[in-house]
Formats: C-alpha cells, structure tokens, sequence
C-alpha cells in the first residue's frame, strides 16, 4: 500500500512483540457492533500517482486559466519563482508548529521577521504570526477589540457596509453567539466611502469599536484621519482593515488621525499566495504593544538559550487555547504557517522599493482600463473618489450577463456588485494588478466593446 | 543573523518589480504614506541564502522521525503538493465564474462526497480552515439547530477534562459554558459523573475517540444515548482519524456533527503550524446549517450551494471556501490511498503505536494505560523518574532532540502527569521505530548515570534551552534597527 | 540590474580600496581598440521575471503537448513528484562537483548510491558518474575499448547498423579524429537483428570491439550471447549498448554469453529525466574492474576521514584531464551530475519491483499499440523477432506524411524510419510507455484509421 | 547511512510504479534477467528523507559563499529552473515536429543570435554539452577547416601551460599533438617562444582570455597575428566570459572559434557536478563546420538545420540538439539581464574580483600578479607561508570550510606553487566579502598561533579530512550486501 513501509516479515516480528495474534485483534477495544459498518465501499480503488497526476493536470487545464481582471479580494500578482521553491523545502513544508523551539529556530526566526515585516508595514508595534484568512482574520479583530476595549461596556462594533460583503458575512458568522452586536454603517452611493456624518447618530453612544477599510471594498479611499479621530473621541477602538500592498503606497494606519489605529487586520494574500481559489491565504493581525496580551494566535519572541545566545521561541502562550483553554483569546491552533513563509520570502525579494513599485503599476494599471472601457459607449466610471487600484464602473446591462459573455471569451471581467449593491444599478467592480499588460487591456476592451454593442 | 541585518539601504531587485516607477498623481497627499516599511533591502541571492539556510535549522518529517502525539506527522507526498501547484490550479481566482471551474469543483464535489463515506456523516462542508474552525462550525450548527427548535436553556457544552484546549475555547466562542467530564483510570470518561451532569442545560459534548489519551472510548454507544436523551448532541472531535479510518465511523458512534484535520488524517503539510483544513460532517437533523459553500452536483455540472440554497445555514467561515489548495492536496492523498490504502492507514499506524508502546514499556518506561491497548498514540509517563531521580519529561524530549528525533508531544493531556504523548504514524518503517526506542533506552540509562546529559539538553541543535520566561517578560516580537532600538 | 547587490555607497568603498577611480578603470589593461565594438546592440532590454514568466508560459503552451508515442532514444516515462523536488534543492541544484569532499558529502554519497546501482543493473563491477549522454556514452566506450584492449593492435571496431542512426553519427563524428575505423554490420531486413553470420567474415582478424545494443534500434533483441562469445573468441571487447529500464525485465550484459559484456553504456533518461526535448539527459558507463582505469568521467569511492569515519571522494583522479591533462583517459569535465541526482532518486522510489513493472508495462502497452494499429487495414508489423516496448509497422504511405497528419491531431506518431532504413519501406518506430493509457492507445488508432482510410 | 541499508525486502511503493504486474510471454527466456537488481527497497519517506538530508550535507551557492575559481559561482535564478520546467516544455519529445516545436524552438533561436552578439561572432550551434565538448567541437572544426583545404601538415595544437585540463585533452581526443607554450613572469603567454613554436605544422592555439591566472592577455592581437600568420586558427576558451561580457568581443580579439560554458557565465545550475552547456561560435571561414542540428529561422517559422542543408558539418555530438532544459535556463537567464545587465555582470564580478584582491593583499596574502588588474578571479599563493609555517593552500581550503566558506580552487593553475584561484562573482555584496576576508585573516592568524586548527581542519563537517591515498588504493566504487561483501 503506498506510503506504508512494512513488510510481510516486519509485521510478524511485530505483532509477536506486542503479542498480538493479528493486526485486527489491535482494535478488539472497539465495540463489534460498530466494526461491521465500517466498509467504504464509496470509496474509489487506489491510484497511482501517474495516474492521478493525469486527472489532475487535465483539471487544472480544464479550468481554463482566463485573462482576470477581478479583485475583490484576491488578487493576481506576480511571485518570484524563489518564493515557493523555498517555502515547500521540506524542511518548511513538513514541520509542524514549533512547539520544541530548539528543533525549530528556522520557522521561528522567519517569523519573527514576518512580524516584523508586518509591524512596520502597518506602523503598528506588534504582529502575531498569522491567522486564518483576512475574513476571519477581522472577525478576530473585532473581538479582541471588545474585549481590549476597557473603556468601553457595551459589545456594539460600528462595520461599514462599504468592507467587503464576504467579510461582513464572517464576522457575523463568528462574532453572533457571543452577544456582539454589528452595526452597519451606510456609505454614499455617489462617492462609495463612509462618511463621517453616518457616524454621528452613534456620537456620544457606547460604542466598542470602529473598523475603518482602506482602501474599502470599492477601491475607494475612506477618510481614515477622520474615521480614527471619530472613534478615539468617543471611546472606541479603531481597527484599520488594509490591503498590504496598497500600505506601500498609502499611509499606514499606525498614522490614522491623531492617535492611529489600535488594531490592523487584513488579506495576507497580495503578498506571495497564488489565486489557488481563494486559499489557502493568511490573514494578519497587528495592533499597538498595550493590547498585545488580548491579541489572538502564534506570537514569536526573541530570547536567550542556557549561554546567552540569542534564539526565537513561541511566547505569551498562556493566550493561547492549548495552555488557557477555555479562557484562551480564540480558539485558533493551526493557522497558516507556510503562506506566511512565503509571504516573508516574498516580502524580502520585493523589498520597500519592489513592493512600492508594484502597487504603483497596479495602480496605474487600473487607471488604464478604467479609461479604456469608459471610452465604450455606455460604461461609466462610479463613485467619484481616490481609488487604490480597484473600481467600480457602471454597464449598461446588467453585469452577470456580461460577465458570463465574457468569461465564454476566456476574460474574468470583474466582480458583480448588484446582489450586494443593488442601489449601484449595472455595477461592476475591476481591477488590473501588475501582472496586466496593455494587450490584456485591449483584449478586454475588445471584448466588451462588441459584447456591449447595441 | 536576521534578514535585516543583510539589509542595505538602496539594494534591491529589478527583476522582482515592474521596470518603470508609475507616477500616481491622483491621490492626495493626505492618503499617502510618507516613510518607507522597514522591509529587508536583499539582494535575491541574500534572501534565498537566507531563507535556505534557515529552513536547515527545522527538524522536520522529510528530515527527522517526529513522534509528536496528536499531530500525526506522517509523511507528507509530494505529489500532494506537485498537483495541488499545478499552474492551472494556482491561477483560478476565487470568483471564475462556474462555467471556468468544473475541474476544480469536481475534486471539491469528490473529496465532499470522500469524507462523508469515511465518516458515515450525512453531509460535508469542507470550508473550516483548520480543526478549531471545524469544531467552530460545528458548535455553531448545534446552537443553531436549539435554536431552530426555540430550545433556549441550554446553554452548556461538556468537554473531558483530556480535551484538545480548542475543545473548551471553541465552546466559549460560541458563547456556551464549559463543564468538565473527568477521565476515570481506565482512560474512558466517567460515566456516572457525565450522568450527573448532563440536563436540560446541556447542549452537547464534545468527545475525541480515540481520546487524546489514546485510547479508544469503548462505551461510546452508551454516552450517545446518555447525552441524546437529555437532548444534547454529540460533536465528534475527529482531528485524528488515522486509527479508525475504515474500522469505524464516526456516525455509527451516534455523533451528530464531526470536524476533520485534514492536515493529520490526510496527510496535507502542517507548514511549520499551517495551513490546514477543517471540514465538517453532519447527520441529517443538522444538515440545513452546514457553512457556505458546499459543492453541488448537477447531472455533470458542479457549482457552489451558497446562502439563497441553504436559508438556515451558520453562514461563512472565510471570504471564499477556505484553504482550497490545501483541499487539492487531500483530494490527492486520498485518491492515491483508495479504499484499500485508507484501511492501511489504520492498520499501520495501529500497529507501530502498540508496536512502539510494547517495547518502550519493556525497556522499562511507565505508560498511562497500561492495560490499553494503543490507537494511533499512546502515552509514557514519566512520574516514576521524576521523583526519582529529578528529571522531566522536557529533559528526555530535549534530549532526543540530540539524538536526532524530534520530541513526543510534552505534559499533554494535562491530567497524566509528565507524559510524553507519542504518535509514530503509519509511514515509519519499523528500523526506524527501533532506532527511537534505542534513543530512549540510552536516555534512560543516562537518566540514571548521567543526569546532566539530559537536564542541560539539548547540545548539538543551533541553539541551547531557550529562557521562555525572559521571552515573555522582557517581550521582543519585532527587530528594530540600532539607532532606533 | 538583477542579481547584483551593489549599493552605490558599496561601490564608492570598494574603488576606494581598490585604488581605481570608477569600474572602467578595472578594465584597463584590455587593449582600447578592442573595448570600443564591444556594446550589445542587438540584446533585447532586460524583462522582469514577470514578463519572461508570461512569455516562456505562453511558449510552453504553444508546443502543444501532443499524445506521445515516440521513442527512438526519449521515452516518456512517469516520474515521481519527490524526484525533482529533491534534486532542485538548492544544495544539489547550485552546488559544483565535489571537489571539497569534506563540503560536499551529499553529492558523493549520492553517487557512490548511483554507481552501486548502475553496476548492479547492469551487473558490471564499477560504474562512473555519468557522461552527457547515450549516444556520447558510446562514444567514450568505444575509445576505451580500444585503449582498454591489449590484445588487439587495431583500432577496428564493429558497429552493427540496429544501433540507433544518430548514436552512430555521434561515435564518427568523436572517433575519427583518432583514426578509429568504425565497421557498420548490416542487418537482417526481415528480423531487425544482426544475424551472427554477418560477423563471420571479420572472424580471425584483429577486432578491438563489437558494440551490441540491447534491445536495438528497432526495439528488437539481439542474439546478445552469441554476439558477445564471438567477440570474446576474436580478442574483441564487448560493449553492451542497453536502455536501463529493460534491465529491470532482460538479462544484464553481465551475464551474456560466456564471459559478459566487458563494457556496458547507454542512455539514463528513462531513469527519471523528463523528455524536455532532448536533454538534459545523461549517459552511463560501466565496466568490469579490469578496465576501470581506462574508464573516462569522474568516479566516487569510499573512503575513511582521520577518525576512520567513513566518507566520500572522488577517486582514480589521475585518469582525468584535470590531473592528467593530455593524457587523460576523455576530455570531459562537467557531466550530468544533477540529472544522475535525479536518477538516483527515481531509482530509489521504484525500487527493483517498480522498475519491473514499468518495464513490464511499457512492453504491454506497446504490445497493445501494436495489436490496434495493425487491425487498421495496411498497416503491418514488420521485424518478426522478440522485442522490448518498441517496434516497427509498415504503413501503406510514407511514414513522414502520416505522422504530419498525425501531428495535426496532437499525436505524436512515432519516429519515421525511412531515412535511416529506405530498405524497410514506409516504415514507421513506434512506442507506448507505461504512462499511455487504453485509451490514448485507441484515440491514436482512430486518427490513424481516418487518415489511411483510401 | 546508504539508501542501501534502509532497504528491506519486498519493501514497495506502489504508486510510483503500475498496479498490475504485466506477465511477460514473448520474450524467451534466454533473454530474461534471473535475479533482479540491487536497488533500494525503500518507503517514499525513506527515499525523501534520506536524500533530502544527504542534501543538507553540501555547500552550495544557496547556502555558502562558494568562491571556487575558474567555477564562476553566482546565484543561479530560480525562475530559469521554473520556467524550463514548465509542464509544457518537459514534455515535448526531441522528436515533435517542427509544428509542435515553435515555441521551444524559438527560444533556442534567439538564444543562438544573443550568443553570437555576445562574442561577436558569425554562428553559434548550441548542441555541446559542456565546456570540453564545445572545446571538442571547436577543435573538430579547425581540423576540419585545414582537411577542407587539403592542408594535412597541421598536426600541433598549441596549449599555455596555464590552460585549463580540458584543453590539452581535448586536442588529443581530436588527434592532435599539444605543444605548450609558458607564461611570463606577468601571466601573459611568452610571446617569443610562441613565434618561435608555430610553423607550419600547427593547427591552431587554445587560448583563454582572461587566463586562468585571472589576467586578461594583454598581447592578443599580436598572438592572433602571429598564430594566424602561421595558417593556424585561433581557438577561444570561452568558458568564462564573466568579465568581459560587453567589454570586448571574442571575436573582435581575432578568434575563430569559441565554446562558452552557459553553466558560469550565464548561471545555469552546476547540479553538483553537470548538467551544463558549451555552445560554440564560430567566425565565418568556420560557418559550414559547425555541428548540427542548429535552428534557423525562415520567416516566422524555426526549424532544426541537420546534415543536408550543412554538408560539411563535423556532425552531431548528442543525440539530439544537447542538453536543451539547461539552454531554456540560460535563454531565462539571457533575458532577465537584458544587455545592460550583461555589461554590468562583467564590472561587478571584476569590481568584487579586484576588491577582495586588493583587501586580502592588504591583509598580507601574496598575489600570484600583483602587478595586474584582477579579472573576474585572482590567485592567492601561500608558497611563502608553506615555507616559513609549514601550512599548505590546502589546509587553509579546508579550514575555510570550517568557517563557513567554500574553498576557492586549489592548485589551480599548476604553474603557481601553493595558490588558491578566487573568483567572487557579481552576485556577493561586500558585507559577504567583508566577512571572507575576516575569515581569510584568522586564518593567516592561526597559521603563525596554532597551525593544528589548519592542518587538523575541517573541524566541524560532516567528516574530518579523507584518505584519498586509500580510496584511490583500496578501491571501493560500489556497496555491496554484508553476504557478498
Ligand atoms: C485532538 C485535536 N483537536 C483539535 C485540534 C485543533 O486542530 P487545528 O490545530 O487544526 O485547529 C487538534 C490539533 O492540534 C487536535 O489534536
Ligand atoms: C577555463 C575552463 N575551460 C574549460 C572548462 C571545461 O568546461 P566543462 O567543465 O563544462 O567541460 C572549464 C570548466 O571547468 C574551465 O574553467
């Protein structure tokens, strides 16, 4: 059987050992009744690993590889060949949790560079070393938010309807059964970002926190200054929810308004995972040193061994579940260690400068297939407001139908807003990465163009 | 030395970024961000110089035996991971649209229909993306379905006190109380304590079999009818299924709800703590609270059941349907293994952790549950010789470090006093199980001649024992240049 | 520009050190006449790894991928996933040969692994670490041959006409700079073999070697023992020519005729060498002890460092150019180290009973492939005499037209042998490895059907 | 441990070989293997695991500095592995048609036309597999340029004793005779034996420019001159073009012929020993000699050129067009540098070539030249300190090692006593050679303070230093089972 080492002679030698007459008697504690059952008929013959690879490949072709244009939360960069490659040694690839610090100071010091790297792409001070994915990962944040938050009694959190809906869902999935009340706040539908003055029916209210997108689901800049003072004024806790990439670019939430953000979370996958259909990602948590204690998840500390060299271990553990129970920060265990591999390597081989230098195409990027599909009769640019490299453009039909025209031309076209959005009409929200051309964009607009035509 | 420390202002990697610096002119300065990340200024060369070197520092399943019980480090194949990375794999972006997505949702649709028969549950999500979002999902299902019912009291979950720590913290996520179930000598759960315990308050109990004291919990039946007559449910905590895959099912036992690790079971990489995979199985009653998306089949045609099909459903876990590539690879494994391979499984790592346990036991080592019989793992103690002659079970898991195995897992369950919880895992050849119990004879002898080998252990690994309360005293989670530190 | 970690500061410090006043300075003593024509007008601009990405990408793709069943020298064998993942790590991938051993025991043992196994396949007592290729291999052997053999006087050496067309082309163009006279010994037009008789007529002269390949060119098996005894009787040396994975179902030149073959070589790609059009593969040699100091390429022993450890090094140094310089036994240097890393691991994960059942159904499926096609009207197996996972079929058209048709459908036919042979008319060498399934077997039967169809 | 010794009979791994055993009736039995091989019966894991840690047994560039002269050890881009592994291009048989071959093809095309930029000039084939098969093919083709002519007198190549191995043996392997010609005091070829030893009996010169004594030969066009006064061709070693690659053609220096080594200058793996790729290029006179298949382009379509449509070819030295996976690496590499890149590989490898000369002078090593500019390596001679200390070059190698470098290249070239030949490579920031030229000083320290820890060296490798007079007498080339033994 594959993957099982023993030999006819090896198995006698120990089953005499145990003193056992078979291997069936080893699980003679399971009751009988229960045994007979246990057939998987279901399940198919083994294969080989030639064959399987066949099936896969024919798969993975099968799927068709479509110019993509969409965002929404994924989105297509660029990773060195270096990346992988190194993460899947395996050394990386095969390794569990570094329990036994000493047997693991590789992991450990690539992630207390991770959390370094994240510390200060954010502004915040401290990092944990990642949790699941950027939906749970602002779940998390939330409630740590409520529980950090000394100031406030109350267990309401202000979430803008301008993150991401997907998002939104999650929160609301993880955060109910503990009596968390999410308050939605509407946006302007002419410009797409939370304006302050829907913030002030909850002035002077007991409010826990406050999670500030930016860019927001939309591409659009929020007023983050304005957003952050809000909440610190009246009590809460801001949490800063960014796209990584874009924090090359624009402000790091640590300088948010007068104070900054007190917690950062977010979508870990512009930072070396591929799109491999929405994970497995990482999401990421930060927040300023006084909170760190309420923070959830892995954290890795620098100390000293028995001679006083420095090395890397796993610490503040009693956070955590498998030392607090049930008085543990989360209940998270396993979270994503070999994308956050990767996304260190990633992060070192793009340096400021690459990382830089790729948000910016991205941008520019989408600038250029704005122009170019606004230049089509009927397709209008929405919500007049900054943008990170992502935007929404009203079509003339209804965006399902052109994107599933498309998608017969091999063209991922977009993300359709109207089930989330109704109020946005024909909406479609776009987005060229770096890894774009201006072929890709022409190609696209072609398309549309004829799609579109009358 | 670290990546920061390679670092050079002004070095960087043409080839890694795009040539031309765009001009963005259309954000206002106040948006802007105006002093650079401190990410490492590397040359590529220093980065995979770096990182290779690095990852020599791990003991790892593709270098050392790694007996860590409750992980099931069992080995990892690579063409797991080869097919999961297949181009076409790793290019489909999370909204293609149905029409470009049958190859991967067949392996989705497969591997949900896969797990259902190897559980002998009604249905599978496979979104939870890891076994403590697993167990998440499947709290939240049991609340919902009280709920569903307008069955409000109850509002306490049963966890043994040998419970996984997710156990109870998964319970206070969803807003229940824990109440401990104590561990009778024998391993099993106390029955006569859970009869005292269970009420109209009692939404359900989460149970490990086999328990992570490694036994196999043999009046299973009874404690499902215990805890169904009180109108509680059974959640199944099948982190580990290597012991039981094809000799039992879990929905036999009368478990309503179960979460998986793929990572242990089937054999997906653990990635130096992730990710993993969580998925979820249900009885029927459960069923219409599944978390989004699950795959649906349609004559030929896969596609995405999502909140409009399933109006009563937890709702979702993660922005798309969670560790998608980590899926692909136990698609892989299981395919590969069959039918035939996954009995193998149980089998094997059966025998070499009783193979393993009858011989550590002869060699003069104490276990937990003498008169037990192993599943995938078993437990030493090391009360005797702690008392004895002062060492700890973290002396001779440090000290195996030296010898070139990674440790058992150390003082879990907390209720056996200085245990090593040992997990060999199917795919160690039986050379290889002998060469460990000869490194723990040797260190047992040395517990008695050379105290010292052991207690300053481990001597030959990059670094010495590392002072975990200086750690978490005098906090250091992030580098900081010198000028600024 | 890539790959360089210069700061501008580093450098400024290094021509400080140095004394020079800027690079240009360190180009000094190049004559200047010379330096003025040296810019590269016609090297495109560098590209992003991004771009090339695309680029090789979209150039992959374009080959198309067609349903193989050619072999002919590449055979298209399944291989395991672990095999490259390994030999790519960075410690065999960008290590040089091991002249540190000390600093490169993994490579030297990993060798020393290769050479048991190679001589065990083979039988032979030693085997070296590779030469480039197969048809080089032969090259190499028939050199040493007639180094090797001090019996003989000449420099005669036969070459039947069933070794592979561009094997031989490859031995002339190697030898006969060293007035090596290269014998072609026709075959048998009915059976692909050489019949024994055509030896007879260099019976009693002075024969430095007979190269006998097994299976030959047409996938026939020769008279191997007879051919081996007549060399040995005539003071020739024999060299085995053989494909490594039949050795898994034929018996190892070792063991023909009387004494064995003294020499054996061949081609190591279907050990664990992807097609990759042409290369890199690797060429293998092994011999009986006697002869190894006439063995050409590196060779690895074991032996003890100063505590009496064992270890690795590579040995019989003396032979090689680098020592011996003109008197070297070859020129060769660089081999095919990583793909002989390769090797060693393919060979590891199938083991003796793996590789028994890839041979086994490669034969079967070529057996298969034959009973399909030869059920299509006018097409004929031709050759008939035992043979190992390759025949020859005789097509009503030229062989070349057909395949072009073939092609059309992303088959690839087979390997045209009208060129080589015209004797055997439109003739056509064909192959099924173990990784053709059933029902590529029946698609290329279909095509084939439709295209001859009068 | 061997692979051998982990191996258990009847041990299998049945996914990586079919499930059924096809039974074999037509071929006869006298044909029939009796006794089945000596390879490993091991578990994929056992393979993995043992072969993943033999790994970590070397040094490499990816995780040493790996100054090895003559070697040009600079990182090796991990995206040219990728991409010439890509599905696509492992799987196209040597055999496809040209219709199936056009993007692989294309590839080879343009590598061809940037090589023949590069060193200026007229043709390239790409087909050699190695530096000494590229050497192998130039010498080919000057012989069978005189034997076109009907010019047989030519029968001596002449060599300086500074040349690489291969060049000598090369020029045997093509039935020549090698005359060698010395080096002056200042590392250049010694102009008056030169024109005393051509005549009409020589066929040709070998030469490398820069030398291997890390010089560049000053005098070049006069040698041309004078070797091609005399009807001899002048053929160009090429291996290493690392430092003049856009500074100065080959071809502009009066050569015919040349072979580059794409495994040094243009970063294709060394692989621990191979594969590589020689391509040679060839000025006009030699055009119609050069080995086939080479590809050609006509129009938009690539097709191989073979025999026929060159004649005079000297003919094929692989069975199919050489090692073309290592090619598509090189044709990667070509184009991330771009041709700006490939000026500024040859300034930085003499930048970093010249520092560390001029930094371990400093520090008291002895230059081979002194006098001269470094080119893209140096030598270092220890003749001094062997004289006075009693330490070799190769103890200081080997005590290199113990410090974390790999040794530069030891006596190399033979002509200079004791020398170590260094050849940093762009790729290595000054911090990297910072940190060599600490270690190269403690070592010049212990030399005079405690000689043991060089002569004893290396201390801290896998193995302590090897008898290599035992290997080479006590012959053990392959394991054999205790039984046989
Ligand atoms: C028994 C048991 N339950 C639950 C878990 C939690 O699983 P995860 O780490 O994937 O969240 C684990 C794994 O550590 C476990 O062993
Ligand atoms: C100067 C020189 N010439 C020739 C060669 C031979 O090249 P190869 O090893 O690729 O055969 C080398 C490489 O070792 C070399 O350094």
């Amino acid at each position: 059987m594959p993957f099982i080492p023993h030999t006819e002679d090896d198995i006698r030698q120990m089953l005499a050992a145990i003193g056992a007459s078979g291997i069936e008697d080893l699980f003679d504690e399971i009751p009988p009744e229960l045994r007979a059952e246990a057939a998987l008929e279901n399940i198919p013959d083994g294969m080989s690993e030639m064959d399987i690879a066949r099936l896969m490949t024919e798969r993975a072709e099968q799927d068709g590889r479509p110019l993509c244009f969409a965002g929404a939360g994924a989105y297509d960069h660029h990773i060195p060949a270096a990346v992988w490659e190194i993460a899947t040694r395996g050394e990386f690839y095969s390794s569990y949790t570094p329990y036994q610090a000493e047997a693991s100071q590789g992991t450990l010091q690539l992630l207390y560079e991770y959390q370094t790297m994240m510390a200060s792409l954010t502004g915040m001070d401290v990092s944990n070393a990642s949790l699941y994915d950027g939906a749970s990962a602002l779940a998390e944040a939330v409630l740590m938010a409520v529980r950090a938050n000394r100031k406030s009694q109350s267990k309401r959190v202000l979430l803008p309807s301008t993150v991401h809906p997907v998002y939104r869902k999650v929160v609301h999935a993880i955060v109910r059964t503990q009596n968390i009340e999410l308050i939605e706040l509407a946006y302007c539908a002419e410009c797409g970002h939370t304006v302050p003055e829907a913030l002030e029916k909850y002035s002077g209210q007991d409010i826990a926190a406050l999670v500030i997108p930016q860019p927001n689901f939309f591409g659009v800049l929020e007023e983050v200054d304005a957003l952050t003072d809000w909440a610190h004024r009246n009590g809460a806790l801001a949490i800063g929810l960014v796209n990584p990439v874009s924090l090359a670019l624009l402000a790091p939430p640590s300088t948010w308004g007068e104070k900054g953000a007190d917690i950062v979370c977010g979508e870990g996958q512009p930072l070396g995972a591929p799109l491999s259909s929405g994970g497995p990602y990482f999401g990421f948590l930060c927040c300023k040193q006084e909170h760190v204690r309420q923070m959830p998840g892995r954290i890795v500390g620098r100390t000293v061994d028995l001679d006083g060299k420095p090395g890397f271990t796993l610490t503040l553990q009693a956070r955590e579940q498998h030392i607090r129970r049930s008085k543990a920060t989360s209940n998270i265990c396993t979270n994503q260690g070999l994308v956050v591999t990767a996304a260190t390597i990633h992060m070192s081989l793009l340096g400021p400068d690459g990382l830089e230098r790729v948000a910016g195409a991205c941008h520019a990027n989408t600038l250029a297939l704005i122009d170019k599909l606004t230049a089509i009769p009927g397709v209008t640019k929405l919500l007049d407001r900054p943008l990170f490299h992502e935007a929404v453009l009203q079509l003339p039909r209804p965006a399902g139908e052109v994107l599933r025209e498309l998608a017969a031309q091999r063209v991922l076209g977009g993300y359709d807003l109207s089930e989330d959005y109704p109020e946005l009409g024909h909406a479609l929200l776009i987005c060229a990465t770096e890894t774009r051309t201006v072929d890709d964009i022409e190609i696209y607009a072609n398309h549309l163009r004829r799609i579109l035509k009358p | 030395m670290l990546i920061f420390e390679h670092s050079h202002p002004g070095r960087r990697n043409p080839s890694q970024a795009p040539a031309d610096k765009a001009a963005i002119n259309d954000i206002p300065e106040k948006f802007r961000r105006k002093q650079r990340p401190l990410l490492p200024e590397v040359s590529e060369l220093q980065a995979v110089r770096h990182y290779t070197r690095l990852s020599q520092k791990n003991f790892s399943i593709d270098t050392h035996f790694y007996p860590l019980g409750s992980c099931t480090m069992k080995y990892n194949p690579r063409a797991c991971n080869r097919l999961a990375m297949l181009p076409g794999f790793l290019a489909r972006h999370p909204h293609a649209p149905a029409e470009l997505s049958q190859g991967f949702l067949a392996c989705m649709y497969e591997l949900q229909e896969m797990l259902k028969e190897v559980t002998g549950m009604k249905g599978v999500s496979l979104t939870p993306m890891a076994g403590a979002q697993g167990e998440f999902a499947g709290m939240a299902m049991i609340r919902a379905y009280h709920e569903a019912r307008g069955d409000s009291r109850r509002t306490e979950i049963l966890v043994p006190d040998a419970a996984h720590g997710t156990n109870p913290a998964t319970a206070v996520m969803c807003g229940y109380t824990v109440r401990e179930i104590p561990t009778d000598a024998q391993g099993d759960v106390d029955i006569e304590v859970l009869k005292n315990t269970v009420g109209p308050q009692t939404a359900g109990i989460m149970l490990t079999n086999p328990s992570t004291l490694g036994v196999f919990e043999r009046r299973i039946v009874e404690i499902a009818r215990i805890v169904h007559e009180a109108g509680g449910l059974l959640y199944y905590d099948g982190a580990n299924l290597n012991a039981i895959l094809g000799k039992v099912k879990p929905g036999d036992m009368g478990f309503d709800v179960i979460h998986m690790n793929l990572h242990k079971t089937f054999s997906t990489p653990h990635g130096g703590g992730g990710p993993g995979a969580g998925p979820v199985g249900v009885s029927e009653r459960l069923l219409p609270f599944m978390p989004v998306p699950v795959v649906d089949r349609d004559g030929k045609t896969y596609r995405l059941l999502t909140e409009k099909d399933r109006p009563q459903t937890i709702g979702r876990l993660s922005a798309f349907m969670g560790n998608a590539g980590v899926l692909l690879r136990a698609y892989v494994y299981a395919r590969l293994l069959g039918r035939e391979g996954m009995h193998r499984v149980a089998e094997f790592a059966t025998l070499n952790a009783n193979y393993l346990m009858a011989r550590l036991a002869q060699s003069g080592f104490d276990l937990a549950f003498p008169q037990r019989r192993a599943t995938h793992e078993f437990i030493v103690t090391l009360k005797r010789q702690a008392k004895e002659l002062n060492v700890s079970a973290m002396d001779v898991a440090k000290r195996l470090l030296d010898l070139g195995y990674h440790a058992p897992t150390t003082y879990f369950p907390l209720l056996v006093p200085e245990c090593l919880l040992i997990e060999p895992s199917e795919t160690e050849a039986k050379e290889e199980l002998d060469r460990f119990i000869a490194a723990m004879r040797q260190i047992l002898d040395e517990a008695q001649t050379a105290p010292q080998q052991l207690k300053a252990a481990p001597h030959t690994l990059p670094v010495r024992r590392l002072d975990d309360v200086k750690a978490a005293r005098e906090l250091d989670l992030t580098w900081k240049p010198a000028a600024v530190a």
